[in-house]
């Protein structure tokens, strides 16, 4: 990470100590984004988490890979308020604890969440998933009254020419290819302007092309924002560039740059294979 | 016994009294007059002699007045109706021609007791156990004063123990008002063996006070015996309380549990909302009254097992009729579950009117067989009735075969793989539409055998479906749809909390409370009793 | 082997697949490539009945018997000897594995029994077993749906981006599982496939589909001659 | 440069559609009026009484079929009780009714006769303010409106949702008129309200009340509609469909489901009652049995018939059902039921997006006659049932 | 026109079908006895069948589109208590004249309706007073169960009154209801025989309606509680409802009607006759057990009454039908010559009380010499004095 970027969160955070917070606000203090602390979560027994610890920066761009059922989606679900931990910590910030807020709530704090099997709206056109999803005050009343501005109306078209998806912006997003929807739900968390993204497997089943831009893409968000992406794609993480924590049964196997990873035996023997 | 066979016993004996001479005097005509009498009391007391008296013809002739056979003719004759003729009540002898003016002699309650109160009388000195049993329970709790001279000899010479407990307690109950203190005591403990709440009354009247600050029974020790025997019955009265009120909380469990299993495959397993799961119920129902009507007429011998037939009729022809369905409408509905809703709304109106032209608006008389009516007295007066009992079992037996067929058969995981993704089901082979048609069919003869269950209990007519398809819903939903042990859990919950609540508040109130409660019970388990967990719930 | 003959596939108004015609031989490996949304899926749909197809013909000849599938229903395709891995899945979530499993069985005799070499690819299934499809992780459920596939021993196998969200090492076991399998001769192999390496590594024969055409094809070895990976990134 | 929402709320509706509404409020408020009062009931033109009322009340039963719709139809939210929020608001005004009698009742008392034959001497507290229209008017939206706030906000609160709304909502209904039927309860038992004689101290039963009933119906109807199509249309309507299609989605994107689902129930529930309200003084009697599960049922079904999803599809519905029901039950007393269980099946079997999308399909084939090919066999153009389910029917309502 | 309409609103669907759909039949075939007799003053009768199906709304509509399209001269029809108060203000707005054929609670004198079933004073309280007496197995205590709605409700009330002013005390009567529809009796059942058990001689009245009844009495006879013990009396159980039911272990329970099947009279006779084969000539589904009933009879007692009523006046012309029809007679299937009564539009009737016999029919037990005035304002009700006539 360059230090320029760090500057840039450093200063946003500097500029937070200087205020009084308001409740519910987000605070980068500390520079960490995301703290997670002794998370377990147990199914019938079956330990998916085991005591995750785990702090991601603010602005950092972080891999996220582990064999399959390593539990990297729940910890996911745990960070977004759909699944509540049996013990640990989890704060977004110095302040916001998610294990006692709703996922609205957790959304609106600027988590967003790309699900590891593409989830849109089938029955909305293209344009109004984006539409939907776009940062905005989401109460009834304003949605009520709501109207798209022109500033607003050129954000989803932005975006729309980002994810490519120009000429299908009137389709129901039903219609769309399995690709084209993985693009859609990039371009929905694009559009929420989240402070921290969570992309879980965001280009499985896109072509090795789609998986450069993809990459592409992620590193230029890093520093406006925080990502967590979890991905089987080598060449991908080799691209993203950034920290790699390795997941196994639950709990952190091994962290470190790919390189560094990828030769740990540990990490071969149950994830790479020979 | 038919009655038919009662006729020809009786005319079998009056002809061997008149063949060979009684052993008794026949009655006397004047006996015979009374007993035609306009004046209740004086045809009373008429019966009461004929039973005191008790030679055959008199009981023949009881017989006969209770059966409301015996009659007055025009010109004042009494006689005995039979099926094949008219027999002269004084003499037995055959008349002819048969005499068409004859009015059977009114019977009404006043008079039924009195005959019951006399052929009891009769009954005790009778030697086939059963007849002295039955008869000594009604003495039980019939007998007076005027009974002493029969009841005491019988209970000398009563060699049963039952019988003799009985009858112990039956003079007991006359004891009571005896003028010696020593036997009230003695009647007093003694009817602390007793389970019976009128008992208890009439001990408990011992204990009341006149104007004057007296009490009814002027013995301190009488007195003491009867509290001693009271504090006896009520324990033993509220353990039956109890008792009772888990039995038909538990009967109405299984009712609606047997209502609410077709719906459990139909809706909870295959998601077709099946609105005319109600009248699955009425074809099964339908079909037991179409049986019994067969065997009335084809198989009289055998009508106590027309039960049994109509069980598989019933599963087959509401299975028919739900295969039907499937290939004529449900069939292109799947995916589009509230469709569902709509068309088989409309295939219910269509099987009720249905029902309405081939069988009538009315309802239908489906009777319990002998076997199923009347109950089984356990103790303290409670009686289960058999009709609920068998149904009780026979819930069983279908929940263990749903049960069965969903979770240790292919048939029933394909079926649950089907609903649960329709197109990969067939990719791997299953033979949806196949599959498809025979669960439905399958879930719709269960609704069969849930209707033939109801119609032991309940009316059969052409709308009885619309009184069992909220229920049933609730239920299914209640348990968590497509957890059958979720159904069981809810019906069997639900039967007991309305039975409970209808003793504390009333049905009406209790209807409301239990509404209310499922209202809020969903509030706390949103997807019902059992519900599904797991990550795949929500997405 | 299977034949497909100019076959045409409408959504709607749109025409989907144009005129294809295409062969999957026996022991073989066939692999098809093309970028998102240019029709691969629906043409496995198509040749898995969950879509009519509006026309041409599909015939599939196992031991020398062909059998006409145009219009046959889907499981009567699977009877005939075709197994599916669909993208996406499509495990039954509320069944167990062992149940999902079992279903890969549906057209065997009843208590046929499942064999091992689903275990051996992907042992995580037999710790599985009594746990319901639904609660598996993606990766875990995309090998379930391989090993559903497998279970009765299809004499097609189609494949439809199978190693999406599976953990790299047992991509190679796929990869080398799959060349086994093509190896015993007994069966032939449509795979569609976005990781080019592995289709290149794998493909007998490769097919490029672009807006619902067949726009290149060829052996597997002329792939990088023939520039498909340019071609897909187009 | 906001648009003002008057502009808005016009552009809503298409200018067809605008037409249409006018030329019906012209029909109810000039022709019909015009008909049966002005022409002689000889005149082949006549409108009778019996066709004004029949028709009011099929515009009560529309609104509630529109208020369903919104709800069923937009957000996905299977109500099998709405009957109960059409029925309170019935009670409401009723009360009133009952109150206008004054001492016209068979005991010549100002209490209304249930309650003299019940002993009672006063009225109960709840009754207190009956006799004031204003107050009646504010009972018919506060008590309905109170009553489905309540109950959504507990119920969307825990996430109930499908079928288990569906049959609480069916509990609700079904315990509420269990309750009614009670004397006890003071709302007239079984008998409810009936032989009203005034409004406002005007003759119930006057033509000119008649038509002023069947025009605040039609009014009413004509609002709901614009109402509703704005809603739909705003990004309040879109919400809510998504809300729809996938619950949780939307929570992570950071609305709350629970709100948008209230505003929608409880809007929907005082649309009911104030149809409700309009209906009692125009059919003449108000009792529990307009609460019993079956008629909830059939509301969906008149917006099922209709084409759901749609709002004109539950005014369609409202009147094919109603009419058909009205014409076969003298036409074929004894066999009208095969007819309307036909028409039911009929309609799902052969227009799945019920009347509104038969008229559409309609309208599409017309211009996608020349098909792209020609070629294109009419098979491929079908949805694939099997496969994708037709998108309005996927997986939200009343399945779990 | 040469005919005159006559419109029938019984449900012939929904949940009173079960009871209703015999009166549209009986009113069918008066009518065609009519018109095979010649008519009305020399033209036929011509009936309009409409279903109302037992929604109430339905009826008020169907009322008027028989008065205001058909035209008709009169209606028969209505049976619950709520379906005819919600035709009530429709009659009367129109003018028309409807003939009620149903027992009921009474409380209502409407100048547009004839009641030609029985007030509670020609029903109820002859039940209980032959309850109360030595035949009727002196009852002391009281079991008032019914279902949940008026007509039970306030039949109820009235024998509450009544039974006081008899020295009854309010601890000795046990008032239950169910819902509509209601199908498990265990638990009231088990009351009852608790209440039973304290000693004095109890009987049930019951005002149970419509489907209720199978399910009450089959209870009732497998939990052994026989008439001789606690005999039930109903108001609402007639040869139709026990056609529904296996009578035989309801032999010796009671029911009060103005008329029943098993009444033995020629007039009777040919009304049966008449009746079972009208049924099997029009198809009537289980033609050949049909039952007639006391509604029945009182359907087919009004439609003579107005017939005789228009041949007297001249004319259809409602008032003027109404002014002719107090002090018509006619000779009843029940034996008894019955007289509309000249002031207060109600029947006087006889009173009979049946017990059931195992076939499904009753046998007279009791009845009164003479037909009794009707009552529609019951004195037992505070506030009714002095007002029994229109
Ligand atoms: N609701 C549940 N019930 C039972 N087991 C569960 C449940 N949810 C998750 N698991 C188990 O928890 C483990 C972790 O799952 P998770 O989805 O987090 O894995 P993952 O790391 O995302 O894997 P993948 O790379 O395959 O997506 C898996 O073994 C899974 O089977
Ligand atoms: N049900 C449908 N109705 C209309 N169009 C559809 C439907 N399903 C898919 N399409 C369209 O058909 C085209 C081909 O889709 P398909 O899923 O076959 O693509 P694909 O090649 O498998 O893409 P991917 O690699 O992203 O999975 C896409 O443009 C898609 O939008
Ligand atoms: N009037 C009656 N029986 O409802
Ligand atoms: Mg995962
Ligand atoms: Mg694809």
């Amino acid at each position: 990470m360059s230090t320029a970027m760090h500057d840039t969160i450093a200063s946003s955070g500097r500029a937070s100590d200087s205020r009084v917070l308001r409740p519910g606000e987000l605070d980068l203090t500390h520079k960490v984004i995301l703290y997670l602390e002794d998370i377990s979560v147990s199914f019938d027994g079956f330990k998916a988490l085991n005591n995750l610890s785990l702090t991601i920066d603010a602005g950092e761009l972080r891999a996220i890979i582990g064999p399959n059922g390593a539990g990297k989606t729940t910890m996911m679900d745990v960070i977004t308020g759909k699944t509540r931990p049996d013990t640990g910590k989890a704060f977004f910030g110095q302040t916001l604890d998610l294990t006692r807020m709703s996922e609205p709530e957790i959304a609106h704090a600027g988590i967003g969440r790309k699900f590891q099997k593409p989830t849109i709206f089938e029955n909305h056109s293209v344009f109004e998933n984006l539409e939907l999803a776009m940062k905005t005050d989401k109460r009834v009343w304003k949605s009520l009254f709501a109207q798209l501005t022109g500033d607003e109306r050129d954000r989803v078209s932005d975006t729309l020419k980002r994810i490519r998806l120009q000429a299908e912006a009137d389709r129901p997003a039903g219609l769309l290819s399995h690709g084209q929807k993985q693009w859609l739900e990039i371009g929905m968390l694009l559009m929420q302007e989240p402070r921290l993204l969570l992309l879980d497997e965001p280009v499985a089943g896109m072509t090795d092309e789609e998986t450069e831009r993809t990459a592409e893409l992620f590193v230029s968000l890093a520093g406006q924002h925080s990502l967590v992406v979890v991905e089987h794609d080598m060449s991908f993480v080799e691209a993203l560039g950034g920290q790699v924590t390795v997941l196994h049964e639950g709990s952190v196997l091994a962290e470190g740059s790919l390189a560094k990873v990828q030769n740990d035996p540990r990490v071969i023997e149950v994830y790479l294979g020979r | 016994m038919s009655p038919s066979l009662h006729h020809l016993l009786r005319i079998l004996w009056l002809t061997l009294c008149c063949a060979f001479g009684s052993a008794h005097a026949a009655p006397s005509a004047e006996t015979l007059a009374r007993l035609a009498a306009d004046d209740s009391d004086t045809r009373i007391a008429a019966i009461a002699e004929l039973g005191a008296e008790g030679s055959a013809q008199s009981v023949a002739l009881l017989d006969a007045l209770a059966d409301e056979a015996l009659a007055l003719t025009g010109d004042g004759r009494l006689v005995i109706l039979t099926d094949t003729g008219a027999l002269d009540a004084a003499s037995g002898s055959a008349i002819a021609p048969y005499p068409d003016d004859a009015e059977p002699l009114m019977v009404n309650n006043r008079v039924r007791n009195a005959l019951q109160s006399a052929k009891a009388a009769t009954n005790i000195r009778a030697t086939d156990r059963a007849t002295r049993l039955a008869a000594a329970q009604l003495l039980r709790d019939s007998a007076g004063e005027a009974l002493m001279p029969i009841l005491e000899p019988a209970l000398d010479a009563e060699p049963d123990k039952e019988i003799r407990a009985i009858l112990a307690l039956a003079v007991a109950r006359v004891n009571l008002a005896s003028a010696e203190p020593a036997k009230r005591i003695r009647a007093a403990e003694l009817l602390g063996d007793s389970s019976d709440a009128s008992v208890k009354a009439m001990l408990a009247a011992l204990l009341d006070k006149d104007g004057n600050g007296q009490f009814a029974e002027p013995d301190a020790e009488v007195r003491a015996a009867a509290k001693a025997s009271i504090l006896a019955i009520e324990r033993r009265l509220a353990i039956a309380d109890l008792a009772s009120t888990a039995f038909t909380g538990l009967s109405l469990g299984s009712i609606l549990l047997l209502a609410a299993l077709g719906l459990a495959i139909t809706y909870g397993v295959m998601g077709v909302i099946n609105m005319a799961h109600g009248e699955l119920l009425m074809v099964g129902a339908y079909a037991t009254y179409v049986v019994q009507g067969l065997f009335r007429t084809h198989l009289p011998g055998y009508i106590d097992s027309y039960v049994l037939a109509a069980v598989p009729v019933a599963f087959l022809t509401a299975a028919a009729v739900g295969m039907l369905m499937e290939r004529t409408v449900i069939r292109w509905l799947y995916g589009r579950p509230l469709e569902t809703l709509l068309a088989t709304w409309g295939l219910s109106l269509v099987l009720i009117q249905t029902a309405r032209v081939i069988f009538g608006p009315q309802n239908v008389e489906v009777a319990n067989p002998s076997w199923m009516s009347g109950g089984v007295s356990s103790f303290a007066d409670i009686v289960l009735p058999w009709n609920r009992l068998v149904i009780i079992g026979f819930a069983i037996f279908v929940l263990l075969l749903v049960w069965l067929m969903m979770q240790k058969t292919r048939l029933g995981m394909f079926v649950r793989a089907v609903t649960q993704n329709r197109a990969m089901a067939g990719c791997v082979g299953v033979p949806t539409a196949r599959i498809d048609t025979l669960a439905f069919g399958i879930g719709a003869g269960i609704a069969g055998l849930g209707g033939c269950a109801l119609s032991q209990v309940a009316n059969v007519g052409p709308a009885m479906g619309q009184g069992y398809i909220v229920d049933s819903f609730m239920v299914v939903v209640l348990g968590g749809v497509g957890q059958l042990a979720g159904a069981v859990t809810a019906a069997m919950g639900l039967g007991l909390m309305t039975k409970i609540l209808e003793g504390w508040a009333g049905a009406v109130v209790a209807k409301i409370l239990v509404l209310v409660f499922i209202i809020i019970f969903i509030q706390k388990r949103p997807q019902g009793l059992f519900a599904l967990k797991g990550r795949f719930v929500e997405d | 082997m299977l034949t497909v003959d100019n076959l045409n596939q409408y959504y709607g108004g749109s025409h989907i697949l144009r005129n294809l015609s295409f062969e999957v031989p026996m022991g073989q490996v066939t692999c098809l490539l093309g970028r998102n949304g240019v029709g691969k899926t629906t043409l496995l749909k198509t040749l898995m009945g969950l879509v009519p197809s509006a026309t041409g013909s599909i015939q599939l000849a196992v031991d020398a018997q062909a059998r006409d599938l145009t219009r046959a229903p889907s499981y009567a395709r699977v009877k005939a000897g075709i197994g599916y891995v669909p993208q996406g899945r499509e495990i039954f979530p509320r069944l167990t594995v062992e149940e999902n499993l079992q279903m890969g069985l549906a057209t065997c005799p009843a208590r046929t029994t499942l064999p091992d070499r689903i275990f051996e690819m992907f042992p995580v299934l037999l710790k599985m077993m009594r746990r319901r499809g639904g609660d598996l992780s993606g990766g875990q459920q995309q090998q379930l749906a391989i090993g559903r596939a497998l279970a009765m021993g299809p004499k097609l196998l189609i494949l439809d981006e199978p190693t999406e969200g599976i953990q790299p090492s047992i991509i190679k076991d796929i990869e080398r599982a799959i060349r086994t399998l093509a190896a015993t001769g007994e069966m032939a192999i449509l795979l569609v496939e976005q990781y080019y390496d592995f289709a290149e590594s794998l493909a007998d024969h490769y097919l490029l589909m672009e807006r619902g055409e067949i726009i290149l094809r060829g052996r597997g070895d002329q792939m990088v001659a023939h520039g498909v990976r340019e071609a897909l990134s187009v | 440069m906001r648009t003002p929402l008057t502009v808005r709320l016009f552009q809503s509706l298409p200018r067809t559609a605008w037409l249409a509404l006018a030329i019906f409020a012209a029909i109810a408020w000039i022709a019909i009026p015009a008909a049966h009062l002005l022409l002689p009931e000889s005149s082949a033109l006549h409108v009778s009484a019996y066709t004004v009322t029949l028709m009011g009340k099929i515009l009560c039963y529309a609104v509630v079929a529109v208020a369903m719709d919104l709800i069923w139809g937009y957000a996905g939210i299977l109500s099998l009780g709405h009957g109960v929020f059409f029925a309170l608001g019935g009670y409401a005004f009723g009360m009133y009714l009952m109150r206008q009698i004054g001492t016209d009742g068979s005991y010549g008392v100002m209490l209304p006769d249930f309650m003299v034959f019940l002993d009672w001497k006063e009225l109960p507290w709840f009754w207190i303010g009956s006799d004031s229209f204003l107050w009646a008017l504010f009972l018919v939206v506060a008590v309905p409106g109170l009553l489905a706030f309540v109950f959504g906000w507990f119920a969307f609160r825990s996430r109930i949702k499908g079928v288990y709304f569906s049959i609480i909502t069916q509990a609700l209904t079904y315990a509420t008129m269990l309750l009614f039927f009670r004397n006890e309860t003071g709302f007239g038992g079984n008998n409810g309200f009936t032989d009203f004689k005034r409004i406002l101290g005007y003759d119930i039963t006057s033509p000119q009340m008649r038509l002023v009933l069947f025009g605040l119906s039609a009014a009413l109807l004509i609002a709901v509609l614009i109402l509703g199509r704005y809603l739909v249309t705003s990004k309040f309507g879109r919400v809510l469909a998504a809300i729809r299609d996938a619950e949780s989605r939307v929570r992570f994107i950071g609305y709350q489901p629970t709100q948008y689902k209230l505003a929608m129930w409880t809007l929907s529930a005082v649309l009911c009652a104030l149809a409700g309200a309009l209906y009692v003084p125009q059919v003449g009697i108000i009792n529990p049995s307009e609460m019993s599960p079956a008629n909830s049922i059939e509301i969906a079904v008149w917006v099922a018939v209709g084409g759901r999803g749609t709002l004109i599809g539950g005014v369609i519905g409202a009147f094919i059902v109603n009419l058909a029901k009205s014409f076969f039950t003298v036409s074929f007393p004894d066999y009208w039921l095969f007819f309307l269980g036909f028409l039911f099946i009929g309609v799902t079997l052969f227009l799945p997006d019920g009347v509104v999308g038969l008229w559409r399909k309609l309208r599409a084939r017309r211009p996608a006659a020349p098909a792209p090919t020609g070629t294109a066999p009419a098979v491929a153009t079908e949805q694939p049932a099997a496969d994708t389910p037709p998108p309005a029917a996927s997986t939200q309502g009343a399945r779990a | 026109a040469d005919t005159i309409k006559v419109g029938v609103l019984h449900s012939l669907s929904g949940t009173m079908a079960i009871s209703e759909t015999a009166l549209k039949n009986v009113a069918l075939m008066a009518i065609d006895e009519i018109n095979a007799a010649g008519g009305v003053m020399g033209k036929q009768l011509e009936p309009v069948v409409v279903d109302p199906a037992s929604n109430w709304p339905l009826f008020a509509e169907k009322a008027r589109q028989l008065l205001s399209q058909d035209k008709v001269a009169v209606t028969f029809g209505c049976w619950t208590s709520v379906s005819r108060k919600s035709v009530n203000p429709v009659f009367k707005e129109l003018n028309g004249l409807l003939f009620y054929p149903v027992q009921y609670e009474g409380e209502e004198l409407e100048k547009n309706v004839f009641y030609t079933g029985a007030a509670p004073n020609q029903q109820a309280i002859p039940a209980v007073e032959y309850l109360m007496s030595k035949d009727g197995g002196e009852a002391k205590r009281f079991v008032l169960l019914g279902t949940d709605y008026v007509y039970p409700r306030t039949t109820n009330k009235i024998l509450r009154a009544f039974l006081h002013s008899k020295g009854v005390k309010d601890e000795d009567i046990m008032e239950e209801y169910t819902p509509f529809g209601h199908s498990d009796y265990q638990t009231i059942i088990a009351n009852i025989k608790k209440f039973a058990a304290a000693g004095k001689k109890t009987a049930v009245v019951s005002t149970i309606n419509g489907d209720s009844n199978v399910p009450f009495y089959k209870e009732l006879g497998n939990a052994g509680l026989k008439a001789t013990d606690v005999p039930v009396v109903a108001f609402s159980v007639g040869e139709e409802e026990l056609r529904g039911v296996d009578a035989k272990p309801l032999v010796g329970h009671l029911a009060a009607w103005n008329y029943f099947m098993s009444v033995k009279n020629p007039t009777n006779a040919a009304f049966i006759k008449k009746y079972q084969d009208w049924a099997k000539k029009n198809g009537v589904p289980n033609a050949d057990t049909v039952v007639t009933n006391d509604p029945m009879e009182a359907t087919y007692v009004g439609i003579y009454m107005w017939k005789q009523a228009v041949e007297q006046a001249k004319t259809t012309d409602v008032d003027a039908v109404i002014k002719a029809l107090g002090g018509q007679t006619f000779k009843a299937p029940s034996g008894f010559t019955l007289t509309m009564d000249k002031t207060n539009h109600h029947l006087h009737k006889p009173v009979l009380i049946g017990e059931v016999r195992a076939d499904g029919q009753f046998s007279t037990v009791w009845k009164t010499k003479e037909p009794i005035r009707a009552q529609p304002w019951s004195p037992y009700i505070a506030g009714n004095e002095g007002k029994q006539k229109l």
